[in-house]
């Protein structure tokens, strides 16, 4: 019997320690499905966030390094820079990513690092006990935010592939939604075209997956599933927001 | 020293919860009272415990290499805590989810089936109540009357809730009676 | 004949596995795994189609699909 | 008031400081002190204050200097990489002469390290993590109702001093619940004329540690060094427990250990050793003219600590060579127990080499395996 | 004789420090008029960054903080949270807004506070002697861009109002520039209104004041009024590219 | 090489870090070491290497994290603040046992200060101003021809040890044209088995600096501890001038106030005062052996640094209570001269108390007036 | 009559007045004031038409205008 | 110590490059050499100032409260170090644009007038090498060919800013040899 489906190398066989359902175990599977069917994981440098998928290291079959909250976009260029023949790729939270990395994000898809970005926007800190991230829905109830999220006290979410796409700096920009079998397949693709276009040296890519968290959100895996549908879609609308083949990049404005 | 217990298991198994409410009791009886979480990832799919200090003296030290008493709900944290019973201390074992018991000869080992008893009044969520229920009746520790108030505190907004968790309780404080003067007599 | 094979140690018994397969044919054993969940089974098998979709929505890499004979690819993954 | 109530360590930071008349909490959560702001978030809004939850660190200690230097009581909490982020604001403060009260619930290090207790941080809290020459008073709590005492106190030296102060504890104190009573404690109400309240009826205040001509910056920091030494007199604090006068042993810890540390003075006490503990509560100021007066009837010192050994400095500095001073200690997040601590200092007495933590814990083998 | 252009008491009568024709000090005079006028000089608290403009403390003649390089946004929060009766503002140049200062920026606007941003884009680090900034023109020459700004090594120049302008946060964002005397009538204007919001407890209010620097640029004050007319405007537009009025606000996206 | 070029400090020290072998650099402009990038900006294209400005100090040192993972050697160069905010990713890189080269051009403190020289990030550069335990090797020339040699050294320390080392000037330091001999020096090419360059016919790497189980990080601790433990034995540099043998006075200042101490020793010995000059070279670790044997046939020890009196704590415990040590100082940006550390020193000589800066300066009258 | 009120001490010759104003009436002193800089100067003050430009473009508060009498307000500063 | 001097002016003046080619001469001649700019914003608007020092002996500090000898091309900066030359020090004034002059006796005073003579050979932006001139010429701390050498890799692309550089240079050089021979006579 062939398998049809099966495990990828891509990934290391231990169990993982997600709650159940968390989607965070099947971005982790694509991500390393690409790897490996692109044949880059013995030039592949990953780099896991501060968060709920902080040991991503310990999955991940190719070589990894643990950065700072925040900060492995910084981290990634500091590899890519030095080493240009290896693949490098981010896995980052909400939290880790829209939050306190805003600096560090912002400028790396301006500098057009040539590395691919994976953002898991799960609408929450998971790690840390579910308290509310940049990305928190209004209304939407957290562990600081015990009466929901309240706009007029600190903002509406924030939508990071938009906000990267005012970036005159080209990149591609995409978001998909691990919620749900079919979504799953449009983000795998997604997830293949951004590690491509970094292979081909052409551009920043940043792929935002939206993604549950039973567990903070206090709902079966089912029900966040449906909750991320309803709530969190309409929000982020998902597809691809910018490509590097976008407009013309004239040099019209050089300066002296 | 009053009491020194370690209670175990799951998350969502209510053992947190079970040791709060010990020590709100220790405290509301005019003892000194310590209630120590685990805390962080670990909590998340592992083992969740707290220990639970009661005195009459400012308690130092709430870390104990060998408590004197631990409760276990499930079977990892028999495999984690078992062992490190202090000798001549107490092991309660949830008999509902663990088959396995200990061999120590040293100790008093009671067991009881929390699960099957929250069960029988009504959902197994409540068999951290027998649990407690059990060290309590096993050390009497604090009074029934004590526990019960805070139990009332707790679930009051939700009367059959309530009826569920005080029966419950109750049942397991024989079985703790009981189980730990078996225990006393196989040991002697 | 496609066939579904799912690790009970790996699985969480989450259930989107379950949600995603379009045949309805999986569901939840009776029986806790040694990690206290209670693993997905296949009740059906006959009547999947293969399409992976289980395999793909799982978070634990506890699904995968062999086969023996032809298939239809039915999308591209 | 008055009544006690059973608090975690975390909540107990935080009601303190409202009892102490904090109005506002910018913070970021990070374990193991994500209490403290879970709790104001709820808390804060009820009493009238402001609860707002930072983009980081870095940006909660520079909202913390913006508010402190509207001259309003203001504080926060993180954990030690959160600290670290704070460095260049805590210098900042400190050269503007702020007040502000930072807690920093210390966990393993270096790096992201674990989430478990550990004392590794004194060095970074008692020296200065940032940059300039500058210092802050510590405190660190040993039980909950200590931790909310302190707190309280910790306004008043920032207020009096116009300077940040730190409050050390670890995932224990944050973690653990004890009873706790907040008694009706009249908080000093200090005037702030030089704060930017807008400038109406005065010329206008400046907040700023900027002075481009040397010799007015040499003058600031003499200003400075003058308020650093008045807090080296006025400011320490420490507890003696056990016994006092000739002694076998004394040991000398702070925070969580020494808890752990007086269950074990108990025990060696019941077996007949004459043995006292040292515990300093300000870490800077350093106690050191007391423990040098503690230590002068003891045989030997043992300082026991949660790192590879940043206090024992201090404690060899105050007493002068004139006790051995030893040391033991547990890291990574492990805390030692009370029948540890006998054991080693039970060595000690002996006149036995105090094992290393590594072969105390067998490991050494392990490690040049 | 009557004054019909006299010298605002929002500033302090001492001479400044700025280069001959650099345009901060022009920025300077119009923020503080609009103190002025608005009559909340009284209630004003201004935060210098780090940066030329370090020492505006010295010159507005109302409270002042001085800021750690970027935070600017972080010290008006905690100021404008504690004390929502004060005016707020922050006086910030392109390296310290926009490069350190990108995620307090960022975040200070998502969350809507109630204060005013004044940014001071002179596409270069001025302070510490003409490095390149992340608004630098491309092509153009600073001191660690010495062959002008590639655009492949580090990306182009950030246009900080239309990222802010995608949040969904309501805000006033507009854009002027102070190189010469028609432009700084619409600039002035700009501030105003910026100040107004504010008071009104409408927004956040930033505005973007592109600016000159003859010093780093090595050209004559006029020389330097024209590089940016002829440079850094058709990258930079002019205009208001957000205002709370913009689009309604619906609470359609409210979870739970 | 070989030939004797005139450069600034900043751009010795970036030109030695790329005959060392440095690939990349990554920075963000500060006061006054802004000529280090500016120099590299053009020279490091022109050796196949990368500049790149980071966008704050706290992302350029989270770059060298990525790249010292990567098994380059790299480095990065800042100012006082900017150190500051580099604080976490220290913490990180000694965690990850990552090899680095940082490099700060000390300012005046605290806070923004100003930018003129000073040395009073000793603490922070010594005892490691992030959190947890962790130790950096320190070296301090106090020439520019040592400022290179010592990057060169500085690199080989990091990759001995996979540890950051820090290298410690001044604005003196860094802005300040001497002659330079660039020796064709064989720095050592260290393999760096560990480092993620991509697991291709081996396992992966993995960089990281947490340790979830608490035996775990307390291993990892403990190898740490055995790391620095070596660096103490090992890695000691100072340099002794002047008089030796029986002295009046013997000085202890490091850095830029050595060049000015050594002045101060050829005038005084002149004038038949038997004076001598102990240099500490690298900061951590402290030679104090070397100190102790030094001062035992000296009267008195002057420490004299340009901060409120840091390094005097280790000068203290070097000897131990065996000489007594003063110290003086100055700070905000005013270096002193050799005329002043030969007028104080001559008090000490006399029996006379040494002036503070507040009093020499005539200060202390403004302040309490 | 407008009047227009340069401060010598404080202008630093930028021209960026004499660049900005409409009637072409200003111009640089010949002779270095106490801080090395050639100040502006008003050259034709009968010309002037009060129109402020001059003041409103100095970076360092040099200009001031006055006025006796009535004056058309040209635009909304 | 052959030579101790601080070079001060508006930025702008030259001065950084005057004292770097002083430096480089004295390095070209063997010694030891030490240039130190002052740096940082103050030297927006401000004065800016080198001090350069060459000996034969490794160099300690380069910081002097009483420098040996001043050169000062604007007013400021004779008022800020007019009065710290060291007694029997030389101070050169740049008479060009400095009306007012020291009236202290205990130094030698030597006016020049740097930017006429060099905007006598075409243009006042190279008043400099007069003060420069003016310095060696008094001092003669190193031979003028070390010093052309260095004028000539400064300039050497522009024929005719190098011949106004050389030309300025040398009267500077003769103004300073007599200068100074005169002001030895005043003080003797
Ligand atoms: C400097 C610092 N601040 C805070 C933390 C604590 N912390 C750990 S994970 C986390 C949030 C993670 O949330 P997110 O990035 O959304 O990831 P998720 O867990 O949701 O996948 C925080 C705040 C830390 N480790 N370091
Ligand atoms: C943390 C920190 N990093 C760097 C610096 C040095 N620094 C001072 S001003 C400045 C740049 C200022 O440029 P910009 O913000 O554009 O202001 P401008 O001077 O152009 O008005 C820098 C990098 C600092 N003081 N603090
Ligand atoms: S807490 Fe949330 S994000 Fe983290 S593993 Fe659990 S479900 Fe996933
Ligand atoms: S392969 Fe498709 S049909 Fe078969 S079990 Fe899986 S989801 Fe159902
Ligand atoms: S999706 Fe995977 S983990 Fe979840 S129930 Fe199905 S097989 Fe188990
Ligand atoms: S350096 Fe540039 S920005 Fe700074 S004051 Fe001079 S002209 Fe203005
Ligand atoms: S007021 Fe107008 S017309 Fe008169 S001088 Fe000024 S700019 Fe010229
Ligand atoms: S604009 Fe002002 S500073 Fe410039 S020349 Fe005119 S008056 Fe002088
Ligand atoms: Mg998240
Ligand atoms: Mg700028």
């Amino acid at each position: 019997m062939e398998l049809v489906f099966k495990n990828t190398t891509g990934l290391v066989s231990v169990p993982r320690h997600y709650c159940p359902g968390c989607t965070h175990g099947v971005i982790h599977r694509m991500v390393a499905e690409v790897i490996e069917e692109l044949g880059v994981r013995e030039s592949a440098v990953g780099i896991s966030p501060v968060g709920c998928s902080v040991i991503a290291y310990n999955y991940f079959n190719c070589d990894m390094q643990q950065a700072a909250h925040g900060r492995a976009p910084a981290l990634a260029t500091g590899i890519k820079r030095v080493r240009p023949d290896l693949t490098v790729f981010t896995y980052q939270g909400d939290g880790d990513l829209a939050s306190i990395g805003t600096a560090e994000t912002v400028q790396a898809a301006n500098r057009g690092e040539k590395v691919t970005v994976i953002f898991v926007n799960n609408a929450i800190y998971g790690m840390t006990g579910g308290q509310m991230a940049p990305t928190t829905m209004p209304g939407q109830v957290t562990t600081t935010s015990p009466a929901g999220r309240d706009v007029n006290h600190c903002g509406y979410p924030i939508r990071v592939v938009e906000l990267l796409a005012t970036l005159r700096t080209p990149a591609y920009l995409v978001r998909v939604s691990a919620h749900d079998e079919v979504h799953l397949v449009q983000a795998k693709q997604a997830i293949r075209k951004a590690f491509r276009y970094q292979l081909e040296g052409r551009c920043f890519s940043f792929v935002e997956v939206l993604s549950i968290c039973p567990t903070n959100w206090g709902l079966s895996p089912a029900e966040a599933s449906q909750w991320l549908a309803n709530t969190m879609i309409p929000y982020y609308p998902l597809g691809e927001i910018k490509t590097p083949d976008d407009g013309p990049v004239t040099e019209a404005h050089h300066a002296q | 020293m009053l009491s020194e217990v370690t209670f175990a298991g799951f998350g969502g198994q209510g053992v947190m919860l079970a040791g709060k409410i010990l020590a709100h009791a220790g405290l509301d009886e005019g003892h000194e009272v310590v209630w120590l979480p685990s805390y962080g990832p670990e909590m998340r799919g592992g083992t969740a415990y707290c220990n639970v200090v009661i005195s009459d003296k400012p308690i130092g030290s709430p870390i104990f290499a060998a408590p004197a008493a631990v409760v276990v709900m499930n079977r990892p944290s028999l495999d984690k805590f078992g062992s490190r019973v202090k000798p001549g201390g107490l092991l309660i074992i949830n008999s509902s989810l663990i088959d396995a018991t200990s061999d120590r000869t040293d100790i008093h080992v009671v067991r009881v089936p929390c699960n099957e008893i929250a069960q029988g009044f009504g959902s197994a969520k409540a068999a951290n109540m027998a649990a407690l229920g059990a060290y309590c009746g096993a050390t009497k520790v604090v009074t029934v009357d004590s526990v019960k108030a805070l139990v009332k505190e707790t679930f009051g907004a939700k009367p059959k809730v309530l009826d569920l968790n005080y029966k419950t309780l109750e049942r397991g404080w024989q079985a703790g009676e009981e189980g730990l003067a078996a225990a006393k007599k196989k040991i002697k | 004949m496609p066939r579904v094979l799912i690790d009970s140690v790996l699985c969480k018994g989450c259930e989107r596995c379950v949600g995603a397969c379009p045949q309805r044919i999986l569901g939840l054993s009776k029986e806790l795994n040694a990690k206290g969940y209670y693993p997905a089974l296949v009740l059906h098998q006959p009547r999947c189609i293969g399409c992976c979709l289980c395999a793909i929505t799982c978070p634990d890499s506890a699904v995968q699909v062999g086969l023996n004979g032809n298939q239809y690819k039915l999308f591209e993954y | 008031m008055g009544e006690k109530k059973l608090l975690k360590g975390c909540e107990a930071i935080g009601e303190a400081a409202i009892q102490a008349g904090a109005k506002a909490f910018f913070g970021y959560p990070i374990t193991p002190q994500s209490e403290v702001p879970e709790y104001l978030s709820k808390r804060l809004p009820e009493v009238g204050g402001v609860f707002l939850q930072a983009e980081s660190e870095v940006a909660a200690s520079n909202m913390l200097y913006g508010a402190a230097g509207a001259g309003v009581r203001i504080f926060t909490t993180t954990s030690s990489p959160g600290y670290s982020l704070m460095q260049e604001a805590v210098s900042y403060m400190a050269g503007s002469e702020l007040p502000c009260v930072i807690v920093n619930i210390v966990r393993g290090g270096p790096g992201l390290g674990g989430i478990l207790p550990g004392q590794g941080d004194y060095k970074q809290a008692t020296r200065g993590g940032g940059h300039g020459d500058y210092r802050t008073p510590v405190l660190a709590p040993s039980t909950v109702q200590e931790a909310a005492d302190l707190m309280i106190d910790a306004f008043d030296i920032a207020d009096k001093y116009r300077n940040p102060v730190l409050v050390l504890g670890d995932g224990l104190i944050g973690q653990m619940m004890e009873p706790v009573e907040f008694k009706q404690r009249s908080t000093q109400v200090v005037e702030k004329p030089w704060a930017t309240t807008g400038a109406k009826g005065r010329p206008p205040n400046i907040v700023n540690s900027l002075y481009l001509d040397a010799p007015t910056l040499e003058r600031h920091n003499i200003k400075l060094k003058a308020k650093y030494d008045a807090i080296e007199k006025d400011e320490r604090r420490w507890e003696e427990y056990g016994n006092t006068g000739k002694l076998d042993i004394l040991l000398v810890a702070y925070g969580t250990v020494a808890r752990v540390c007086k269950t074990a003075v108990d025990e060696m006490t019941k077996q007949g050793i004459r043995v006292g503990l040292f515990r300093p509560i300000s870490l800077y100021p350093f106690p050191d003219a007391e423990l040098r007066s503690a230590a002068r009837q003891a045989k030997a010192i043992l300082d026991i600590e949660l790192s590879t050994g940043q206090m024992i400095d201090d404690v060899k500095a105050a007493v002068e060579g004139r006790v051995p001073v030893h040391y033991y200690g547990r890291v990574g997040g492990i805390v030692c127990t009370p029948e540890e601590v006998a054991f080693h200092a039970g060595r000690v007495i002996k006149g036995e080499q105090v094992y290393t933590i590594g072969e105390y814990a067998g490991l050494v083998t392990a490690l040049t395996a």
